[in-house]
């Protein structure tokens, strides 16, 4: 008979603490989810697709909802993967970083012969052109994706390394050589002008 | 007055949590890699911790031992720490998503943290009024707190340091850890309970 | 060619001048603890330092750094730092162990030079104090107070430092006596007021300050560590805030507590000039790796270590409470450096332009 | 507690300076002044001028002229882009040989569009400025126009354009006029040798500029080396008669007392709020040389063409002030005060607290040149460029004079956290270098706070590109989604 009373107690108290818990629930529930938005703020937009989604909004929502890893950004680098990783409370993971310089897409204009195909693969819609006419690239706009390059049925898009400003220099880390910084900066150029050769 | 001002001073610095009973270890290792976490957590912990001690006494004195059954304390206890904690988190997952990622699983994990259920079974055990139980439970809250948020900033400024792979971490956090207890003991004596 | 910025001129300060001229403060302390407890305390003081450096140049071949390191003086400070701190009847072990201890977990396991979280020397003096009490506590009575002068020779000092009293013919109790701290705080437990301890223990404030009183090998002469500290000030090789915020609020606590009720609390002067209070006002506190950066920093520093040194000398079962404090404050540090800094050129007090 | 420190660091202030006011921090270098008091020399016109299209802060001008053409000195040949600029001028009469890119004294190394005049020797002005030598009855407006159009910009080393700071917006009325004559760099005396031989003018400028923000208040300031100016300039003032509304103040020296925002600490006891300008709180200080400068503009009717620079350095056979024409190359320069042999020595354009090595001796020099510095290379930072572990001593927080924490702030810029780093208030730090001087562990706090703030402004530019890029995105993928629809 104690040991009754004790399970029954045991029980309404449980039952209490259900209900209590259950409008709680109901009360505190959080509407949407902020976390994908934060993360997108995070990515660089570049649409590149490297990623494995459709742009970078898809991607932020893989995240988000734990289907994708924290680090299949590439042109977002180690920086942008830890900062997912921070948000998203996990682990940071290794990342395949390239040693890069920034390049844009560029149309040699007089082999082009206006198809309008890298207008539509365009993310950003930074070419302008008409069917039959030049294509163009608006260099400030291109996020340096390389998706146009593939539809081009005449190969006339290349990357272009954007030239060093003297504005947008900033100080390197402090013991950096000059001469390193000329140097990474002519391999990888070179590096991706001998790729272009190979395709 | 006295008998107050001694459990609060015994349960923040003399009987520390966790440098001198070794409760609580687990967060005390497991968000105290940055600051503003450990801060979040620690007033997560007081709330959980004080209210904790306010109805683990009130069900020892209402239900546990007028019905005699103090042989259940235990589950009640985890019970009614469970449901704190559950509380706790939804409200935090409403107003503030950031610290709620950012305690990730240690927040469910107090509901099984020793500290929480050590702060409830000692304060019974100590035959405390209700007002001191309360205390007590506060107190040992901000011991933890105290404690949790002077390591991370420890351990925020090891970051960085060039300490040898091998003590990289938990190693190392753990040797700091030691010295802070240590240190801790030069407060041993200072209230005679 | 590398870039660099300007500036492309320099004071010419560096580690290693900072790091001798503390130890240069510190010798007229080194060689008062020569004049009370003689060979022993050279004994002492070798054995600390040269096991500090070897130390240090084992770790840094272990770990294949540049053992030019081991030249910048600061693992030769630490070791006069821990011979210092550490009473002269402890035997070579203790002092070999507290080496090892202060150099490898103290300092070269968070990463050498700079990267410390806690004193070192402090911090191998409270695992001491905690693990060894008895050899900790036992404090040996100065060569000028006469007992047992034949004990002070060079062969008996050293058979006393490696083999203990027994290889002397001598027992603890007949070697060692109280400091001036640990009596009162122990009559005071008796029911003796303060000042009739004082009177018992035949405490002069003149002896205390030019260090003829039994206590740690360095801490006892406050003249010799005043000298070396307002030289360091003077030289900025230290700043005024952590000694003068740290002494200051001693005095407060002290005097304001000993004008309620002096029998019970001691007075300002004498919690002043007893125990490890100067030495770790001016060289332990001071430690610019493990105390916060800003002046004011430094002084809510100073503050707390005065606090709590009196409290735990007050209140706490330990007689002497200063490394306690230093090392306690030492884990404060970094939340210092956090939340208090100095008011930044255009803003107001709160970070609002 | 807060409130007590400050009073007794008042209270200290008081017993040890004389002056009001003072700053916090600063340090006191050696002053090598190795050419105060020499008679300045005028340099020869080079075989060729160099003029970069931007010798200020701001935007870069566009050039006006061809290849081929002929011009004269003072005449423009590059008009300015956008408002925060200036115009430059031809240094030299002579023919434009090309127009390209050359390096010029940037950190970098990087190269800038640049006019390449060559001199024909005789030296033939242009005369499209008239002068203006009854400058209080005429308009400000048409003064500070004058003032743009005849290229000035700061002459101190900043070369921020002078008419920007000539503000007549009523809003906010300027009560005090400051020359700054502190010159706080070691090495530097062009600005102490430009108000020895140059007094007259200089007042005058002043007087200009008082007139021009309507004015009755100005205060001269000299650092407590250079006592002889003070001489000559109070005797200037009784001559001309200015000597009740412009007062001299002699401040004690410590560097860096000619950062702008400490002389006004120390001048008037107000801080200039964060983010906000001098003018804000009433005041206008300008260098020595700019003052010089406008009176050229205005009584004479001369364009910038010139200046004067201190060559200097350890490593110099004859140093000496020179007034030297802009697009001069410094190798030009160096020659001149006997430097054949440059093995070992490395040339600083500006003061060695605040300047940059030069990567070429084509360089030419600028509007903001005011010292070309000739040093062995084992008596610069570069000698020990090894910087060994921070021991927190607090030094560099101790001199620095915009209150911040250096040592932190240099360690989250190395471990690349910017966002602590700008908690820290990296944007405040001036870059006086202070710090890495005092350093004992030779670390280059400046150099890590130049690299932080670098990082965090192309991060801001990526951020604000992503955001222009995920616009253009959403635009795109809306359009496509009704083109399906």
């Amino acid at each position: 008979m104690h040991v009754f009373y004790a399970i029954l107690i045991f029980a309404g108290l449980a039952l209490l603490i259900g209900v209590v818990l259950a409008l709680a629930s109901r009360y505190f529930h959080v509407e949407g989810d902020p976390l994908s938005d934060n993360i997108d703020a995070l990515l660089p937009q570049t649409q590149c697709g490297q990623c494995g989604y459709p742009g970078c909004r898809p991607y932020a929502n893989a995240v988000a909802s734990q289907e994708a890893e924290v680090n299949q950004c590439v042109p977002g680098g180690e920086r942008t993967m830890l900062e997912i990783a921070d948000i998203m409370g996990v682990e940071p993971k290794d990342i395949e970083e390239e040693e890069s310089v920034p390049v844009v897409a560029y149309i040699r204009e007089d082999e082009c012969i206006g198809c309008t195909l890298c207008i539509k693969a365009c993310p950003v819609d930074c070419i302008i052109g008409a069917p039959k006419q030049y294509h163009t690239i608006i260099a400030d706009q291109c996020t340096g994706c390389t998706l146009c390059l593939e539809p081009c049925p005449v190969d006339c898009i290349e990357m272009v390394e954007v030239p060093e400003l003297l504005e947008h220099w900033s100080w390197p880390v402090p013991g950096t050589l000059r001469a390193q910084v000329a140097e990474k900066r002519r391999a990888v150029h070179h590096e991706a002008n001998h790729e272009e050769e190979n395709v | 007055m006295t008998e107050f001002a001694v459990i609060l001073l015994s349960a923040v610095l003399v009987n520390n949590y966790v440098l001198t009973k070794f409760l609580g270890i687990c967060p005390f290792l497991g968000v105290s890699g940055k600051l503003e976490t450990a801060i979040g957590m620690s007033f997560a912990v007081m709330f959980v911790m004080t209210l904790a001690s306010t109805m683990s006494w009130l069900i020892q004195q209402w239900i546990l031992i007028p019905l005699d059954i103090l042989y259940l304390q235990t589950v009640f206890f985890i019970l009614i720490i469970a449901a704190l904690v559950q509380f706790v988190e939804m409200v935090m997952h409403k107003t503030s998503p950031v610290l709620h990622q950012g305690l990730g699983i240690f927040l469910p994990l107090i509901t099984t943290n020793c500290a929480v259920l050590g702060v409830a079974i000692l304060n019974v055990q100590q035959d405390y009024s209700f007002f001191a139980s309360v205390l007590y439970g506060f107190g040992a809250a901000v011991g933890f707190a105290l404690v949790l948020i002077l390591f991370s900033g420890l351990r925020e400024r090891m970051e960085g340091a060039p300490i040898p792979e091998v003590f990289k971490g938990s190693p190392i956090a753990l040797i700091t850890a030691g010295m802070m207890a240590l240190a801790f003991m030069g407060f041993s004596g200072l209230v005679k309970v | 060619m590398i870039f660099l910025s300007s500036p492309h001129q320099h004071s010419g300060n560096s580690i290693q001048l900072t790091m001798f001229s503390v130890i240069i403060a510190l010798i007229p302390a080194a060689m008062v603890s020569v004049y009370l407890y003689g060979w022993l305390a050279v004994f002492l003081l070798t054995t600390c330092i040269g096991m500090s450096l070897l130390t240090e140049y084992v770790v840094l071949r272990m770990m294949k750094r540049d053992t030019a390191r081991l030249w910048d003086g600061s693992a030769a400070l630490t070791g006069l730092f821990l011979a210092l701190v550490l009473p002269a009847a402890v035997p070579w072990w203790i002092a070999v162990f507290a080496a090892v201890f202060a150099i490898l977990l103290g300092k070269q396991l968070y990463g050498g030079l700079g990267y410390n979280l806690f004193n070192p020397a402090l911090a191998a003096r409270v695992v001491l104090l905690i693990s060894f009490p008895l050899y900790m506590t036992s404090w040996l009575i100065p060569m000028h107070m006469g007992a047992m002068l034949d004990m002070y020779d060079f062969s008996s000092s050293l058979s006393f430092f490696f083999l203990g009293p027994d290889a002397v013919k001598q027992t603890w109790d007949a070697i060692t006596m109280a400091t001036p701290l640990g009596y009162v705080k122990t009559e005071l437990t008796q029911g003796v007021t303060v000042g009739e301890a004082l009177a018992n223990y035949q405490y002069s404030t003149l002896n205390a300050f030019i260090g003829r009183e039994a206590g740690s090998l360095g801490e006892g002469s406050a003249l010799a560590l005043l000298m070396g500290g307002i030289w360091l000030m003077a030289r900025h090789t230290i700043s005024w805030h952590i000694p003068v915020s740290y002494l200051l609020t001693v005095a407060v606590f002290a005097g304001i507590f000993n004008l309620i009720n002096p029998d019970v609390y001691a007075p300002p002067l004498f919690h002043l000039l007893a125990g490890g209070l100067i030495l770790c006002a001016f060289f332990m506190a001071t430690d610019p790796v493990s105390s916060p950066s800003s002046g004011i920093g430094k002084i809510v520093f100073g503050v707390g270590c005065g606090v709590l040194t009196w409290v735990i000398r007050t209140y706490g079962n330990y007689p002497e409470g200063a490394m306690f404090a230093v090392i306690l404050m030492n884990c404060i540090t970094p939340l210092i450096d956090y939340y208090i800094r100095p008011r930044v050129y255009g803003y107001k007090r709160g970070k609002q332009a | 507690m807060f409130k007590l420190f400050d009073m007794l660091k008042g209270l200290g202030e008081q017993l040890h300076l004389k002056p009001q006011h003072s700053f916090t921090g600063g340090v006191h270098p050696q002053e090598m002044k190795k050419t105060a008091g020499l008679p300045s020399m005028t340099c020869p016109l080079p075989k060729q001028i160099i003029l970069p299209m931007k010798q200020h802060i701001g935007d870069a001008c566009e050039p006006m002229v061809k290849v081929g053409d002929y011009v004269l000195r003072g005449q423009q040949i590059a008009k300015s882009q956008g408002y925060l600029s200036v115009p430059v001028h031809a240094s030299t009469s002579g023919t434009v040989t090309k127009i390209e890119d050359h390096v010029i004294a940037h950190p970098s190394g990087l190269g800038l569009p640049c006019i390449f005049i060559e001199p024909d020797g005789k030296d033939e002005a242009d005369e499209s400025l008239y002068p203006l030598p009854n400058y209080r009855s005429i308009d400000p407006v048409e003064l500070r126009e004058r003032v743009r159009s005849a290229g000035l910009a700061g002459l101190g080393g900043a070369a921020f354009p002078t008419f920007i700071k000539l503000v007549l917006d009523q809003q906010y009325k300027i009560e005090t006029v400051v020359l700054n004559g502190i010159e706080c760099e070691p090495w530097l005396t062009n600005d102490h040798q430009l108000m020895l031989e140059k007094a007259h003018e200089i007042v005058t400028g002043m007087d200009i500029l008082m007139h021009m923000v309507d004015s009755n208040q100005g205060i001269i300031a000299i650092e407590d080396n250079k006592m002889d100016t003070v001489d000559v300039m109070q005797r200037t003032l009784v001559d001309m008669g200015l000597d009740a509304s412009i007062r001299i103040e002699v401040l004690p020296t410590k560097y860096p007392q000619g950062g702008e925002k400490q002389l006004i600490q120390v001048l008037t006891g107000k801080e200039v709020p964060a983010g906000r300008l001098p003018i804000h709180i009433g005041i206008l200080s300008q260098n020595v040389g700019t003052t010089k400068a406008i009176y050229d503009a205005v009584c004479l009717g001369e364009a910038l063409t010139e200046r004067m620079i201190t060559v200097s350095g350890d490593a110099l056979p004859q140093p000496t002030n020179m007034r030297v024409r802009l697009g001069t190359p410094v190798a030009w320069l160096l020659e001149q005060c006997g430097l054949s042999d440059a093995d070992g020595i490395k040339v600083l354009h500006g003061g060695p607290m605040m300047g940059d090595i030069l990567t070429d001796m084509r360089i030419p020099v600028v509007k903001a040149s005011n010292g070309i510095l000739a040093m062995r290379v084992v008596t610069l930072m570069l000698a020990h460029h090894q910087e060994d572990p921070c021991i927190r001593c607090g030094d560099c927080g101790d001199v620095c004079p915009a209150g911040l924490m250096p040592n932190l702030l240099a360690m989250h810029c190395k471990e690349e956290q910017f966002e602590k780093a700008e908690d820290y208030n990296l944007f405040d730090c001036i870059e006086c270098g202070a710090c890495s001087y005092v350093c004992p562990s030779h670390i280059p706090l400046v150099h890590y706070f130049r690299f932080g703030k670098g990082q965090v402004a192309q991060i801001r530019r990526e951020k604000s590109f992503a955001e222009e890029s995920r616009q253009r995105s959403e635009i795109r993928d809306a359009r496509i989604a009704q083109e399906l629809a």
